[in-house]
């Protein structure tokens, strides 16, 4: 068990811990809050995966904003912030079944696939990730379309959740 | 720029400006000339710095400006069009642009721009002129044209078929030009189209040249399966020629003959050579830069340089070459007896013109390539410069017509001018030099070089019949000339409008000057070596640069005395005989040559019409229409109604209604609709609960699948 | 060195929360959030599969990106839905937003 | 290699070689040395927040035409440490209905949020925290954790005026992040990366030159992202008491405060590295590393003065004219510098240097100059439709 390991494995505990609260925290705010923790780690895994653009653009993106989203989100729709009830609704049994059988659906098909004992390679010296990705995303020869795409597809939500949360009186 | 760029450019201006008329600018007048005259302008810019340039190069017949693209992929090669200038093409290069810019300048004026608009002008007939008030008493002016803006559109047009066809390498771009010519001529003969006549003359033209057209495209057709290629300076290789020359096809022609005489069929169309000269003299509907554009500048002499351009084809077959100079010669002779006998200032014009691509036809026909392009050229210059002329005058009498307020008077009659020398100086001295230019007039006129050249070459080739055919034109043609000025500026005024005719504004005369100055200067840049005195002056500039065009350089003949006295004497002749006789006849009456079957131009129309147009009508009108259309085809229709639709009230009754509506259709939908019923319980609505339903699905499915070893 | 299991074994995991987050939790916003988990789940699957496959390729960090974008946008319009369905109906409890049913 | 060239590379090897002199694994010894590193760079960074308090209450007091602290030690230069005793020894409270946990967290949250800013800032050649390739990123994503700092504290400290400063100061900040990143890529584009220690490197020219109405945009950009005037609407006193610090006492408030004085001294910071070439100074940094340092300080503060300036200048915009200001002025304007840039750094590429300044610098000129024609007459037609149009007097004639 090296030192890397045992990094992997305080990160994935500390991400699937404060998942676990996201999901059954009765407080909402705390629910986002526990968000926020839940997306450093899987940030932190990022950078163990040699992903450190996707890790910072993860902390923009996320707690930046879609986090802070939420928690406007949460304090804007107050009457069900402070806990009156259950949290869960009443069939939440069926769904932690259907839950666990999923995840032990895809542990049963991970353990029939054969590439997944396989280790990283090491990074070839003098290739760098950013860069890569950067010349990718904007090469006509690769993804700028998709790329395009994602840009419209954002001001269409722009435009959207304006539209759709505007108070028209 | 290279020229080669330069070249594609060309024909651009014209036809951008076509667009922009009919697009943007039709309604202002001044926008739209401003755009046509410009375009015409940039186009002759251009056209002159090709010209210089080529000047420039040495042996251009080897090696011409030219360029190339693919255009159509035709199965593994690819059908290439492009641009060509050699000799020929700079040399039709240089006067096609400068008499295009020339009609765009003159029809500013042509048209009465400035004027006001008429009282009771409508569209699509002549302006018939407006009053106004000036310190105290109305009188009427010319007013402006109702149309102007679409002429110019159409002018611009035209002009850009013709540049298209003279740039082209190829026959088949050049046939585009020309079929956009074609068009044009149809839309600008019927320019009025408010009077019948023009309407008439418009689809003549339109139809009789269509005859030629369609030979010609079969020409082209024919040539592109024997040779796999529509490009000249590919066609016109050794080897190429030689392989058409020896295969033979129909009737003994070989097939270069046959491909070269189906192309001079749309030649004799479009150039209006014998059989189908007829629609030329109508065409005298359209306005007069028109008839000067259509029969000067571009159509005819496109024509003749369709053919020029195919010479090298043409003389392959000395029997399609026999034709052509029969052909060429009868017109040349015919078309001249008839201009004789016309009254209408622009139809003598019109059958002089026949007559002179006859000469040019019938130079090519004799082998004398370099004096028919020359002939050609000098000819559009002094014939352009006539026309102009003679549109002028009408201009004037038209002012005359509106001064008396007259209005039958014909204003182009030339029994009723006379006498306006004094009148409309400018317009008869540049006529009288057109005029002597036409005629041959010796030595300071290009026409007498052009003209003596084609006689010296006929002469020198031994085509004597030919040679006298053309000699006799020549002198009917000088006569036919001195008659038209004696008639129209000398003598005595003999209406009231001849005295009140005035000279026209600047923008018609200065064409008319410059034009005048081509007409003289141009023939001295082909004086022939041998010739007595003047001969070696000025180098034969014109022999050595066109006849660069071709693979061997057609040498000069040598100087031979009969057919420059002949020439000398024909003209002269011509001239003196035309003014002595006319010089004191004051009415149709006393013209003692107004024989009818010269006056009827021998009844061609006539003879076209009872064989052709009157079975067509028939065939049309009671043969198609009355018995196949009316009693066979509408008899056959009739039945089917009544059978259909018993067929259908059985299909309707039987099938349709119990089996496809009562057991399918709503047997469906009442199965449809109690399942819905039974099932709509599962739409609970929440967006849970539909998850759940997916997920169960999904690992139902899941589970199946490994069960039976399907997956992993 | 860390076997390419555990990854994608710590994202099913992850997967699974946010599943059971979405089937089972009232509150709108909840649900969301537990879309979100599945959402990032999905993303170290990416970025772990870009990782021990092949490093030149960078197809899993692009699909990463676009997985991004994707959820930004989603987040944005549905936080939109359910502030506006609260303005309208004042409730964010999924079970009561119903009205799609027969 | 001596002391004075690289002192950090020297001290840490010799710390290297005691800890692995006491039979340290040499894993753990860099660890340790690092940590060690961290320590010292944020000490240093604490002791200059401390002397920022003094700048700014000096600095202030003479833009109010006062003398500011000089009662304790020479200038008031030891008024900053009494300050500190004070907040240390206040009673440190924690409103009742408070969210205990989250209400302690956010100081920490906001401190660190600065602190780690620094980690990316290069001091000298050689000599920087962490070369990012992503650097730029970096102090966005930063800025968004300052974010998560003040909307935790305006939420749990269960006061409306608290909710209402958060909101506000965190609509503010990630609106106007969207600006200030379109800055930082600005100077990405010139030097070919995201590293502060690349685009420092790539400085010959200062990009300011090339990119003044960048450099603008980034300060505003900036101001706004530290929620100081005039865009503190967050704190505005007048209705919101102190906005969403205002349950904070003691040290808690102390860090946000010292929080919000290094953030802006950073930002100073960050200005000069990006627009004002960093630790360069015409070959000065080359002489010796000390030097470098004290020539990025020395740029840092004089951004830090310009942002005081401003604060203390220029009066408190309305929320929503911020905003509106932000998303309907600034960012479009940022995305059209952007797309200018990007294309004329295309068009010019390869010409000449001057040529390739002078056409940076007209770009940016012209931009800036319609941005402003457009903003004047758009808001002269505000106007009118609010006073209706000008009316002329007539001068009377008697």
């Amino acid at each position: 068990m090296t030192g890397e390991q045992i990094v992997f494995l305080v990160v994935a505990l500390f991400t699937l811990g404060s998942g676990f609260m996201v999901v059954t925290t009765r407080n909402l705010v705390h629910a986002a809050l526990w968000l926020v923790s839940t997306l450093f780690g899987v940030a932190v895994a990022y950078t163990l995966l040699d992903a450190a653009f996707l890790a910072v653009v993860q902390v923009v993106v996320y707690i930046g904003a879609i986090a802070i989203l939420f928690i406007f989100a949460v304090m804007l729709t107050r009457k069900d912030l402070l806990d009156q009830g259950p949290q869960m609704n009443k069939n939440w049994w069926f769904g932690a079944l259907l839950a666990v059988s999923t995840f032990g659906g895809l542990y049963f098909l991970l353990q029939g696939w054969d590439g997944l004992s396989k280790t990283a390679t090491a990074i070839p010296v003098g290739f760098d990730a950013v860069t890569e990705l950067g010349t990718e995303l904007v090469s006509p020869a690769a993804y700028v379309l998709p790329f395009e795409v994602a840009s419209v597809l954002l001001v269409a939500a722009l435009v959207g959740a304006v539209y759709v949360a505007f108070n028209k009186k | 720029m290279t020229t080669e760029t330069l070249i594609w450019l060309i024909p651009l201006p014209p036809a951008l400006a076509f667009f922009l008329i009919v697009l943007l600018t039709n309604k202002s007048k001044a926008l739209s000339h401003s755009v046509g005259v410009g375009a015409a302008i940039l186009s002759w810019l251009a056209s002159m710095v090709v010209f210089v340039r080529a000047l420039g190069v040495e042996h251009l017949g080897e090696e011409p400006f030219a360029s190339s693209i693919n255009w159509l992929p035709t199965g593994s090669t690819w059908l290439k069009i492009g641009v060509l200038i050699d000799p020929l093409g700079a040399a039709v290069l240089f006067f096609v642009s400068i008499t295009i810019f020339m009609i765009f300048l003159y029809s500013v004026g042509y048209h009465n721009f400035g004027q006001p608009a008429g009282d009771h002008d409508r569209k699509g007939l002549p302006p018939h002129g407006a009053t106004i008030e000036e310190h105290g008493h109305k009188h009427m002016v010319p007013s402006v044209e109702p149309m102007y803006s679409r002429f110019f559109a159409f002018l611009a047009l035209f002009a850009f078929g013709m540049y298209v066809l003279v740039v082209s390498d190829n026959l088949l771009t050049m046939f585009v030009g020309w079929e956009i010519m074609g068009l044009c001529s149809y839309l600008l003969i019927g320019f009025w189209y408010g009077k019948e006549s023009a309407r008439n003359a418009a689809i003549k033209a339109f139809m009789t040249t269509r005859i030629g057209d369609v030979f010609m495209l079969l020409g082209i057709a024919f040539l592109y399966s024997a040779t796999g290629t529509l490009t000249f300076r590919e066609i016109f290789r050794e080897e190429t020629l030689h392989a058409l020359a020896s295969v033979p096809s129909f009737w003994g022609f070989s097939t270069a003959g046959m491909i070269a005489l189906l192309l001079f069929i749309g030649t004799v169309g479009k150039s209006a050579q014998f059989p189908l000269h007829v629609w030329l003299p109508d065409a005298m509907e359209g306005p007069t830069p028109v008839s000067a554009m259509i029969h000067a500048a571009t159509m005819v002499s496109a024509g003749v340089y369709a053919v020029i351009r195919m010479f090298p084809l043409l003389s392959l077959d000395p029997q399609t070459m026999s034709i052509v100079a029969f052909i060429g010669a009868f017109t040349a002779l015919f078309a001249a007896t008839i201009a004789v006998a016309q009254n209408d200032i622009k139809r003598v014009l019109a059958y002089s013109t026949i007559s002179q691509l006859g000469f040019m036809i019938a130079a090519l026909g004799v082998g004398a390539y370099i004096a028919a392009v020359f002939h050609l050229i000098t000819h559009a210059f002094f014939k352009a410069l006539l026309f102009l002329g003679s549109g002028s005058v009408i201009h004037g009498m038209e002012h005359g017509v509106l001064h008396t307020g007259n209005h039958n008077v014909d204003p182009q009659d030339m029994f009723n001018m006379g006498g306006l020398k004094n009148k409309m100086p400018i317009t008869f001295w540049t006529f009288l030099i057109g005029g002597f230019a036409l005629s041959g007039f010796p030595i300071i006129t290009a026409g007498f070089w052009s003209k003596d050249e084609i006689f010296a070459d006929a002469f020198a080739n031994g085509h004597i019949v030919v040679f006298i055919t053309l000699a006799t034109a020549a002198f009917l043609t000088a006569f036919y000339t001195m008659r038209q000025i004696t008639l129209t500026f000398l003598g005595e005024p003999r209406t009231k409008e001849a005295e009140h005719a005035q000279e026209t504004p600047w923008t018609m005369t200065a064409p008319l000057v410059i034009l005048a100055f081509f007409a003289v200067t141009y023939g001295w840049v082909g004086i022939p070596e041998h010739f007595p005195v003047l001969g070696g002056l000025v180098p034969n500039w014109f022999h050595e640069f066109v006849g660069g065009t071709l693979a061997e350089h057609p040498e000069a003949v040598e100087f031979s005395w009969v057919p420059l006295l002949t020439s000398l004497g024909v003209a002269l002749g011509g001239l003196f005989f035309g003014w002595f006789v006319y010089r004191n006849v004051n009415s149709p009456a006393e013209d003692k040559l107004q024989i009818p079957v010269l006056r009827n131009k021998w009844y061609f129309d006539e003879i076209y019409d009872f064989l052709f147009v009157k079975p067509a009508t028939w065939f049309a009108e009671i043969f198609v229409y009355k018995w196949m259309d009316k009693g066979l085809i509408d008899g056959v229709l009739h039945s089917f109604g009544p059978v259909t639709q018993g067929l259908g009230s059985v299909i309707r009754n039987y099938i349709d209604l119990p089996v496809i509506n009562r057991f399918f259709g709503d047997g469906s939908a009442d199965v449809t609709y109690w399942f819905g019923g039974k099932l709509r319980a599962v739409q609970t609505g929440r967006v849970q609960h539909y998850l759940m339903f997916a997920l169960v699905t999904f690992v139902v499915i899941g589970a199946v699948l490994v069960a039976f070893g399907l997956l992993a | 060195m860390v076997p390419l299991s555990w990854y994608l074994i710590f994202a099913a995991a992850l997967f699974s929360m946010g599943l059971f987050g979405v089937l089972s939790r009232r509150n709108a916003v909840a649900i969301l959030l537990g879309i979100e988990l599945m959402l990032n789940a999905v993303n170290i699957n990416l970025a772990a599969f870009w990782r021990y496959g092949n490093v030149m390729d960078m197809a899993g960090q692009v699909f990463a990106i676009i997985v991004f974008a994707v959820a930004a946008a989603e987040v944005s319009v549905g936080l939109a839905l359910v502030i506006s369905v609260y303005r309208r109906r004042n409730t964010v409890v999924a079970d009561e937003i119903d009205m799609m049913k027969w | 290699m001596s002391f004075w060239n690289d002192p950090l590379k020297v001290a840490a090897d010799w710390l290297l070689g005691i800890f692995t002199g006491w039979g340290m694994p040499e894993i753990a010894a860099n660890i340790l040395i690092g940590f060690l590193g961290v320590l010292l760079l944020i000490s240093v960074l604490m002791v200059l927040d401390i002397f920022l308090v003094w700048v700014e209450r000096k600095v202030v007091a003479r833009f109010q035409d006062r003398l500011g602290p000089n009662r304790v030690g020479p200038f008031g230069l030891i008024q900053p440490f009494a300050d500190i005793i004070k907040l240390i020894i206040k009673e440190d409270t924690t409103p009742g209905g408070a969210d205990k946990v989250v209400y302690n967290i956010a100081p920490m949250l906001s401190m660190m949020s600065v602190l780690i800013l620094w980690a990316v800032v290069p001091l000298a050649p050689k000599m920087l925290g962490v070369d990012l390739n992503i650097g730029a990123l970096y102090i966005i994503a930063s800025g968004a954790i300052g974010t998560l700092s003040i909307i935790m504290a305006g939420w749990s400290s269960n006061n409306k005026f608290a909710l209402i400063g958060a909101f506000r100061q965190v609509a503010v900040m990630v609106s106007f992040e969207v600006p200030m990143l379109t800055m930082l890529l600005i100077p990405t584009i010139f030097a070919g990366s995201m590293g502060m220690g690349a685009i420092t490197e790539a400085q010959d020219i200062w990009y300011v030159f090339l990119a003044p109405l960048g450099a603008v945009i980034f300060l505003i950009a900036a101001i706004a992202e530290l929620g100081r005037a005039p865009f503190d609407m967050a704190e505005g006193e007048s209705e919101l008491v102190s906005g969403y610090n205002i349950e904070y006492s003691g040290m808690k408030f102390g860090m946000f405060y010292a929080g919000e004085l290094l953030h802006a001294f950073t930002f100073g910071g960050f200005w000069s590295i990006l627009f004002f070439g960093g630790y360069r100074f015409f070959g000065l940094e080359q002489v010796n590393p000390v030097l470098a340092i004290a020539v990025i300080v020395f740029k840092a503060m004089l951004g830090y003065w310009i942002i005081m300036w401003v604060k203390y200048t220029l009066l408190r915009i309305r929320i929503d004219h911020m905003l509106a200001f932000n998303w309907k002025f600034l960012t479009p304007l940022g995305f059209t510098l952007l797309m200018m840039t990007a294309l004329m750094n295309a068009l010019l590429a390869g010409t000449p240097t001057w040529l390739y300044i002078s056409g940076m610098f007209l770009s940016n000129v012209v931009i800036a100059w319609v941005a402003l024609e457009i903003a004047r007459s758009v808001s002269r037609r505000e106007r009118e439709k609010v006073e209706g149009p000008k009316q002329v007097v007539e001068a009377i004639h008697h």
